[in-house]
């Protein structure tokens, strides 16, 4: 029966560095996906690994011991969840922002790109200078993924806006930086950007901080991370990881699970621009309602420029 | 009358009562963080010794402190604070990276050697140029060496997302090695003579890095170039009367610590990850700083503490994975505290025991300063 | 770069240049006395912790500040125990300091916010303030009331308490007896001791002073700059700043120069990002801009400072 | 009777390996000159910094005035007036007297106030006492004197009463003697007694009260100078007949062709900050040596045969004149280094008091090796560490360096048997032209004995040695020509038969005050 199922069920979740609590990705999972599945009564195993020989080690304990299926967390335990696939074919594998072509391995990524194209129109509709600003982590390919999808939803609504660009820099520390994201924030907003996406983690608190003390905004990422600096965060690009996550262990109960790749974008939501009590002032319904207009677009493929668009996944 | 100290107690029965120190200041954490003290224990040492797996683990992490732990003490010896070792194995990975990835069709007999000859070359390549600046330049190792970290960092960056960018990839990683590169696994090697272990990314270069501390210990002591390096490194007067050519030993000291900070890309991306990560030396150039001094900057000093740096690594990891209440500082706390009775409190028990065990001992001497 | 100011450039880099400019002259309290301070890094995230998480309990931001640098000074005498009081490494013993701090900070954050290792983001009136000058000077469009109201006023407290405290110890080392003794401790000891001065006394006392500034930096990344503690928020900045003072030789002022120019060559990497020849395709890589003031430093050092004269006695156990 | 002002009782002290000091004991009267003596590694200067608080007796007690007291830092002994003049001292280079006299002195009152007092109390103290340097100069400009005597200044400062000169040896140098008797006499006028260690036994004779012995760690005796002989004192010292003053060594009979020949050789000082006139620390001089003479080179401190010795050997550059040695043609244009002079034949025993021919963490065994690691260490550069144990302990015993341990750490030796070492590895490569500074310094004189016996035979096979000394009376047993420098220049050279002690002192003098 399905309660024996979900009984039986073990499953584990690897996160990503830096930690489960990181205000973004990894606590969206925690938040949305495994403590939802722990209320069901289901067992889940979470690991957080300190380095990358530890993520490979970790892994292929987890499969030995028979956790299934084994979730990771973000692109870095792609090498590991690949390894210990292979080693492991009997067992079910799930990889988030990544895509490992194995029998045995569910790959999860998301339209970040359609999210950010959202995010650069709202951005470029709040903007009275016609200029916006990013903030990104590291210049790695999922960033750039981002940065490429925003800058075109701003040309979007207006074609003359400037973009302002920033990378935080070449180390991990890049995603835990609040300082250096302050100090670019600051840099951006004095030099009249009025809206800046940050796309670099806990760096973003720096961000949001400036934003608030500069009477202007910022728009977080992947968790909701609008209570952050209630006021000074127009919306948030949340991708609802925790939600995918869940479902697709409640189809894994059902035995309905299957390998290959999983594509999810803004139909149903699972990439969305946050609004709640935090910000529904300033995000504002007229801004809802053209947000939802282009978002309509996009999912029905009436967007002019979506070409483009498609090119910002295709190209990294 | 009191007996003089026998040579048993400052190199056995002080360092082990540190040890027990450390653990007994790490049990009292636990337990004040709600820990089962005794199940932790377990979990830990089972973990880090308890299985053939553990133990391959245990003497993986080993093999990177030993390669970072010489480099670092061969520098010292030389009077330079080298904290660069963790640049010249970025450096040194990308070396092993460039030749596994174009240059595959070598058996691995002829392979690894060239591995170790081109790791060694990147690495000190990335070290030369402080060292250069330090002897001609007088530019303070420190400094050059942290800058060069930085620049290595971002050298590396540049090349995943360019020129060595696996496509398709999210991450800042190259394409995997073609398997024949990759190096044989202890694993592997065993079961070629029959015997199975179980699996691990111990590999080969474990095997290179005990060499390596027999190499560094011949040279440092039993060679002209050694005994000039200690030298330098202990007195510039002394070493001007020796009519010793400083900065010959400053660049070729670099060059050969910059080398063996290289070898770390030998185990970790030519024997493990089979790829080139943008953090892969993960903080292991810093804890070769201690690794080195904590060994006395002496290759059996430094083999010991490696091994004992790889249990605490592969022990923790065992109990963050296995008691959910402990997270990762959980371990850096034991890892800190560890360094902080067995490092620089070394001496802290001396006294005590001394007077223990009744052996006669030089009074504290207030005015050799 | 239409945009580009000299002043607001001027500004950032002493934004960027303050924490580091605590540390350093933290960092040069200790060498100057002969104890290796590796630690510098720990002891600012002790601050930056501290600071956060005593303000956004009690609310005051000024017990923040006093409790960053108790905690500070409390892993200062920490790093004296190891290596004054039981002589033991001083650069192991910087390494224990930076891991205990880590993880104690990382710890505690977990345990009293559970927040994933931060404290709660502070509000302004959590901060502490900036500093407006008095109106001397008209706010204009000429140059010096640019410079008076841009680049003069309105930093954070904390910017001048930086460089007050430069002027103080320039002063101790230059005209007072304990600045003699500190020197000596870090120069040649055994004179020190010869002549009847306590070496562990006077070494202790250096390192607690350290240990207060080097608070005062964390502090300024939790409650002056920042608003809130994220683990491991120092990032390596306790680094820079140790390079800061062998750059400046462990001297007072210089330190102050070679902190600005650390702050300088930050603030212009993160200006020439936006600069038309590292945009788009086919341009040149951001991380060249990125390492650009590591390779500046690094030149800077090597062409123009010249060999850096250690205190005699850093490092020396004894 | 009046308690003794400083009594040291039953001190027993112990190193790891070395017993240093057994059951020592050791009493100084009030106003009285208290000589010690003793062999190297005999354990004087052990006694002296635990009477001095530096280091703890393993047991004893220390009296002061009688009472009892416990000596457990400098600051306590300064506290009970107690005041050392250390040998191998070091002062703040870069710091001016007054702050190095200044450096420990609690604060009271406020800065300026208090400076001022100091200042005045110094200033009247300087005068007293005859003191010839300005308080507000930096130390690095004082000769090496003068530093000692600084510390010496500090120690009245601070009210000393028993003043402890641990090998004074500059101040005992011939050219000081006079100086060194007059601050005694003042010194003792007002009532502070004071120790004197040394190996210089005729100096001690002259002037001490009483003399205590001390032998491997034992107190032996103490000895009425009036009472007895010098040479009665050292036999008590080494155990030994000694001949005092050490007998003149042969002069040599056959001059050998001309081994060293100096024309107009000329060195410019450093350059001193921004100034560009440099001073000339030699100018024009003009030598030459033949093989089998052993030559000596005199004058006050830094009239540059210091720097002659290290021209010659390589240490320091020069800049005009010529060096002709053996077949090899010097330069200044030819890059002269210390390996080329040792690869040459020239040997260079530094002058002890700088610290500079040994290094303190290496262990003996490889100090042996320092400078001639080119030529020990094989065609690899490999040397086994039994072969370098074997050669060092060789050294050890035929140099009776004490304790013969190769493996015990170099600066852990006493500073006499330093210098024997270092003198022993010197000797051991057969040089053609031996450079010595200040080769006796410290050292015993039963030690000295041999040490003149090695010179002499060494000098037999045709070795010709030159050497610095402030000891006149090493000067008239060794040289058979002696060099006065004056200023940097070569003023007179003597033929040693040609004259005596007397005339000698009274030119070294008369130089300085000439121009
Ligand atoms: N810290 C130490 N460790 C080991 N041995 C020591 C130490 N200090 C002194 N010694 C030894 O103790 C003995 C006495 O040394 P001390 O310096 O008192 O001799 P000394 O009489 O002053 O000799 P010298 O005439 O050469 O100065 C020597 O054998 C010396 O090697
Ligand atoms: N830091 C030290 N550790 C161990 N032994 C030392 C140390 N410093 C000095 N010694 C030993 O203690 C003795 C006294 O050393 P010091 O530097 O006071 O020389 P000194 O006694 O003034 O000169 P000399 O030994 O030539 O008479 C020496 O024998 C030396 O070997
Ligand atoms: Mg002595
Ligand atoms: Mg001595």
């Amino acid at each position: 029966t399905v309660a024996d199922k979900v009984q039986s069920t073990r499953i584990a979740v690897v996160y990503d560095r830096p930690n489960k609590f990181d205000h973004s990705f990894n606590q969206a999972v925690y938040e949305n996906g495994v403590v939802p599945l722990l209320a069901q009564g289901i067992q889940v195993k979470e690991f957080e690994p300190a380095n990358p020989a530890q993520t490979e080690q970790g892994i292929l304990k987890l499969a030995r011991r028979g956790y299934q299926p084994i979730i990771g967390i973000g692109y870095a335990t792609a090498p590991a969840i690949r390894k210990a696939a292979l080693r492991f074919p009997n067992t079910a594998f799930m990889i988030v922002d990544s895509i490992i072509e194995l029998p045995n391995v569910q790959s999860i990524t998301f339209d970040e790109d359609h999210g950010a194209y959202l995010a650069g129109a709202l951005a470029a509709l709040m903007s009275k200078s016609g200029k916006i600003g990013f903030i990104g982590g590291m210049d790695i390919p999922l960033i750039s993924k981002f940065s490429c999808g925003y800058l075109l939803g701003a040309q979007s609504i207006n074609p003359k806006i400037t973009y302002l660009e920033n990378f935080v820099g070449p180390t991990l520390n890049a995603w835990n930086d609040p300082t250096k994201g302050r100090e670019l924030a600051i840099y951006q907003y004095e030099n009249g950007a009025d809206v800046i996406f940050s796309a670099a983690g806990g760096t973003g608190l720096g961000v949001f901080q400036t934003a608030k003390d500069h009477n202007k905004f910022a728009i977080g990422v992947d968790s909701n991370q609008n209570s952050l600096q209630p006021g000074a965060v127009l919306t948030s690009m949340v991708k609802r990881v925790g939600r995918v996550v869940f479902e697709h262990v409640q189809a894994f109960i059902a035995g309905e699970w299957q390998a290959g790749p999983y594509r999810y974008g803004l139909a149903g939501g699972w990439i969305d621009l946050a609004r709640d009590q935090h910000n529904q002032v300033i995000y504002s319904d007229r801004l809802h309602g053209e947000i939802s207009n282009l978002k309509a677009k996009i999912i029905n493929n009436q967007l002019p420029d979506i070409v483009r668009l498609r090119q910002c996944s295709v190209e990294q | 009358m009191s007996k003089a100290i026998p040579w048993w107690f400052n190199s056995l029965l002080l360092p082990l009562a540190n040890v027990g120190l450390a653990f007994v200041a790490c049990a009292i954490v636990l337990w004040l963080m709600g820990i089962d003290v005794l199940f932790a224990t377990h979990v830990m040492i089972d973990g880090a010794l308890g299985s053939g797996e553990g133990v391959g683990y245990t003497l993986y992490y080993a093999t990177n402190f030993i390669f970072a732990g010489l480099a670092v003490a061969l520098a010292w010896q030389a009077g330079l604070f080298n904290i660069g070792a963790e640049g010249q194995a970025l450096i040194g990975g990308l070396g092993i990276s460039i030749v596994c990835l174009y240059w595959v069709p070598l058996p691995m007999i002829l392979l690894f050697p060239l591995t170790i000859l081109v790791s060694a070359l990147f690495g000190a390549l990335w070290a030369f140029i402080p060292g250069w600046l330090n002897a001609y330049r007088g530019s303070h190792i420190v400094i050059t060496t942290i800058m060069f970290n930085l620049i290595a960092s971002s050298l590396i960056v540049y090349l995943l997302v360019g020129p060595l960018k696996e496509s398709g990839q999210m991450a800042a990683v190259s394409t995997t090695f073609p398997q024949q590169t990759w190096l044989p696994s202890i694993e592997n090697m065993a079961s070629y003579f029959g015997v199975t272990l179980q699996s691990s990314p111990l590999n080969i270069s474990f095997i290179w890095a005990l060499l390596c501390c027999l190499g560094t210990y011949f040279y440092l002591w039993h060679t002209r170039v050694g005994f000039e390096t200690r030298v330098v490194g202990l007195n510039l007067q002394g070493a001007k009367f020796a009519g010793i050519a400083q900065r010959r030993i400053i660049i070729i000291t670099m060059l050969l610590s910059g080398a063996l900070a290289g070898f770390i890309g030998l185990n970790e991306v030519q024997g493990s990850s089979h790829q080139l990560q943008v953090e892969f030396v993960s903080g292991y150039g810093f804890t070769g700083i201690a690794i080195a001094l904590m060994g006395r900057n002496h290759p059996l000093g430094i083999l010991i503490a490696s091994l004992l740096f790889g249990a605490l690594y592969q022990g923790g990891a065992e109990l963050a994975f296995n008691i959910d209440s402990v997270g990762n500082d959980v371990i850096i706390l034991i890892q800190a505290l560890v360094v902080l009775f067995c490092g620089a409190l070394e001496l802290m028990l001396k006294p005590s025991l001394i007077n223990l065990f009744r052996f006669n001992s030089p009074k504290t001497e207030a005015g050799n300063a | 770069m239409n945009d580009f100011s000299w002043l607001l450039l001027f500004d950032a880099a002493i934004r960027l240049a303050t924490p580091l400019l605590f540390a350093a002259l933290a960092g040069m309290l200790s060498e100057r006395a002969g104890i290796i301070d590796i630690g510098l890094e720990g002891k600012m995230l002790v601050g930056a912790f501290a600071a956060a998480a005593w303000t956004s309990i009690s609310g005051s931001v000024w017990e923040g500040i006093m409790v960053a640098m108790f905690c500070s000074v409390a892993f200062s005498l920490l790093h004296g125990f190891a290596c004054i009081t039981h002589k033991g490494d001083q650069v192991v013993s910087g390494i224990a300091v930076n891991m205990l701090a880590l993880a104690v900070t990382s710890l505690l954050a977990h345990r009293l916010f559970s927040q994933g290792g931060m404290t709660p983001v502070l509000d302004k009136l959590e901060r502490l303030p900036e500093v407006a000058f008095p109106q001397w000077i008209e706010v204009d469009d000429t140059w010096l009331s640019q410079l008076y109201w841009q680049l003069l006023s309105g930093h954070n407290i904390l910017v001048y308490v930086g460089l007050l405290l430069v002027v103080l110890l320039s002063l101790f080392f230059k005209y007072s007896p304990y600045g003699n003794r500190v020197f000596a401790a870090g120069e040649n000891p055994k004179a020190l001791q010869r002549a009847g001065g306590s070496l562990a006394t006077t070494r202790y006392a250096a390192i607690i002073c350290g240990g207060a500034i080097c608070g005062l930096s964390g502090a300024f990344l939790s409650v002056g700059h920042g608003a809130g503690f994220v683990e491991n928020m120092t990032v390596g900045k306790g680094f820079i700043a140790l390079a800061a003072l062998i750059f400046a030789k462990w001297r007072p002022v210089a330190i102050l120069f070679s902190c600005l120019f650390f702050g300088l060559l930050e603030a212009l990497a993160i200006r020439l990002q936006g600069h038309p020849l590292f945009k788009g395709d086919g341009m040149l890589p951001i991380q060249l801009i990125e390492v650009l003031p590591y390779v500046l430093t690094v030149i800077v050092l090597a062409g123009f400072i010249g060999p850096s004269l250690a205190p005699k006695a850093l490092g020396n156990r004894r | 009777m009046l308690a003794p002002a400083l009594e040291l009782r039953h001190i027993d002290k112990s190193y790891h390996a070395v017993e240093a000091l057994n059951d020592a004991s050791i009493s100084i009267a009030p106003g009285s000159i208290h000589g010690v003596i003793g062999e190297n590694g005999a354990g004087k200067s052990s006694l002296m910094q635990i009477a001095y608080g530096l280091i703890q007796p393993d047991s004893g007690e220390i009296f002061v005035d009688g009472a009892k007291v416990e000596l457990l830092s400098p600051l306590q002994a300064i506290e009970h007036g107690i005041g050392m003049l250390h040998q191998k001292a070091s002062w703040l280079e870069q710091l001016s007297v007054f702050d190095n006299i200044m450096l420990a002195e609690p604060v009271t009152g406020f800065l300026f106030q208090q400076k001022e007092k100091a200042m005045a109390k110094l200033e009247l103290l300087r005068r007293e006492f005859g003191f010839e340097f300005s308080l507000s100069v930096k130390m690095s400009q004082l000769d090496y004197s003068q530093r000692q005597l600084v510390d010496v200044l500090r120690s009245l400062y601070r009210g000393v009463r028993v003043l402890i000169l641990d090998e004074p040896l500059a101040l005992l140098a011939p050219s000081q003697a006079d100086y060194l008797n007059n601050l005694l006499v003042l010194l003792k006028i007002q009532g502070i007694s004071v120790v004197v260690v040394s190996h210089k036994l005729a100096v001690l004779h002259q002037l001490c009260d009483v003399i205590t012995v001390i032998r491997t760690g034992r107190v032996i005796g103490c000895i009425d100078p009036h009472s007895v002989s010098l040479r009665e004192m050292s036999k008590q010292m080494v155990g030994r007949e000694i001949n005092l003053p050490h007998p003149r060594v042969e002069p040599s009979k056959n001059k050998g062709k001309v081994l060293l020949d100096i024309k107009g050789l000329r060195v410019h000082g450093a350059k001193t900050g921004r100034k560009s006139t440099t001073k000339l620390l030699l100018r024009d001089i003009n030598l030459s040596v033949h093989a089998g003479e052993m030559i000596a080179l005199v004058g006050l401190p830094e009239s540059g045969q210091d720097v002659l010795l290290d021209v010659l050997a390589g240490m320091v550059r020069f800049d005009g004149g010529a060096i002709d040695f053996l077949q090899y043609a010097i330069r200044p244009k030819s890059r002269y280094k210390i390996n080329k002079a040792r690869d040459y034949g020239i040997a260079y025993a530094p002058n002890p008091n700088f610290n500079i021919g040994l290094v303190d963490q290496l262990t003996m065994a490889e100090s042996v090796y320092l400078g001639y690691q080119k030529q020990d260490f094989g065609r690899w550069g490999l040397l086994s560490g039994r072969q370098r144990h074997q050669t060092c302990h060789q050294l050890m015993m035929e140099w009776n360096v004490v304790p013969a341990l190769p493996a015990m750490q170099t600066g852990l030796f006493s500073g006499g048997n330093q210098q024997k070492m270092v003198l022993a590895r010197e000797f051991s490569h057969q040089p053609s032209l031996l450079l010595l500074n200040q080769p006796t310094h410290g050292v015993d004189v039963g030690a000295i004995e041999t040490i003149y016996q090695r010179l002499f035979e060494l000098r037999e096979q045709g070795s010709s040695i030159l050497f610095c000394s402030t000891d006149l009376d090493e000067v008239m047993s060794l040289a058979d020509r002696i060099c006065l420098f004056s200023h940097g220049e070569l003023t007179e050279i003597f033929n040693a038969e040609d004259t005596d002690r007397t005339r000698l002192a009274l030119s070294v003098i008369k130089e300085a005050h000439d121009v």
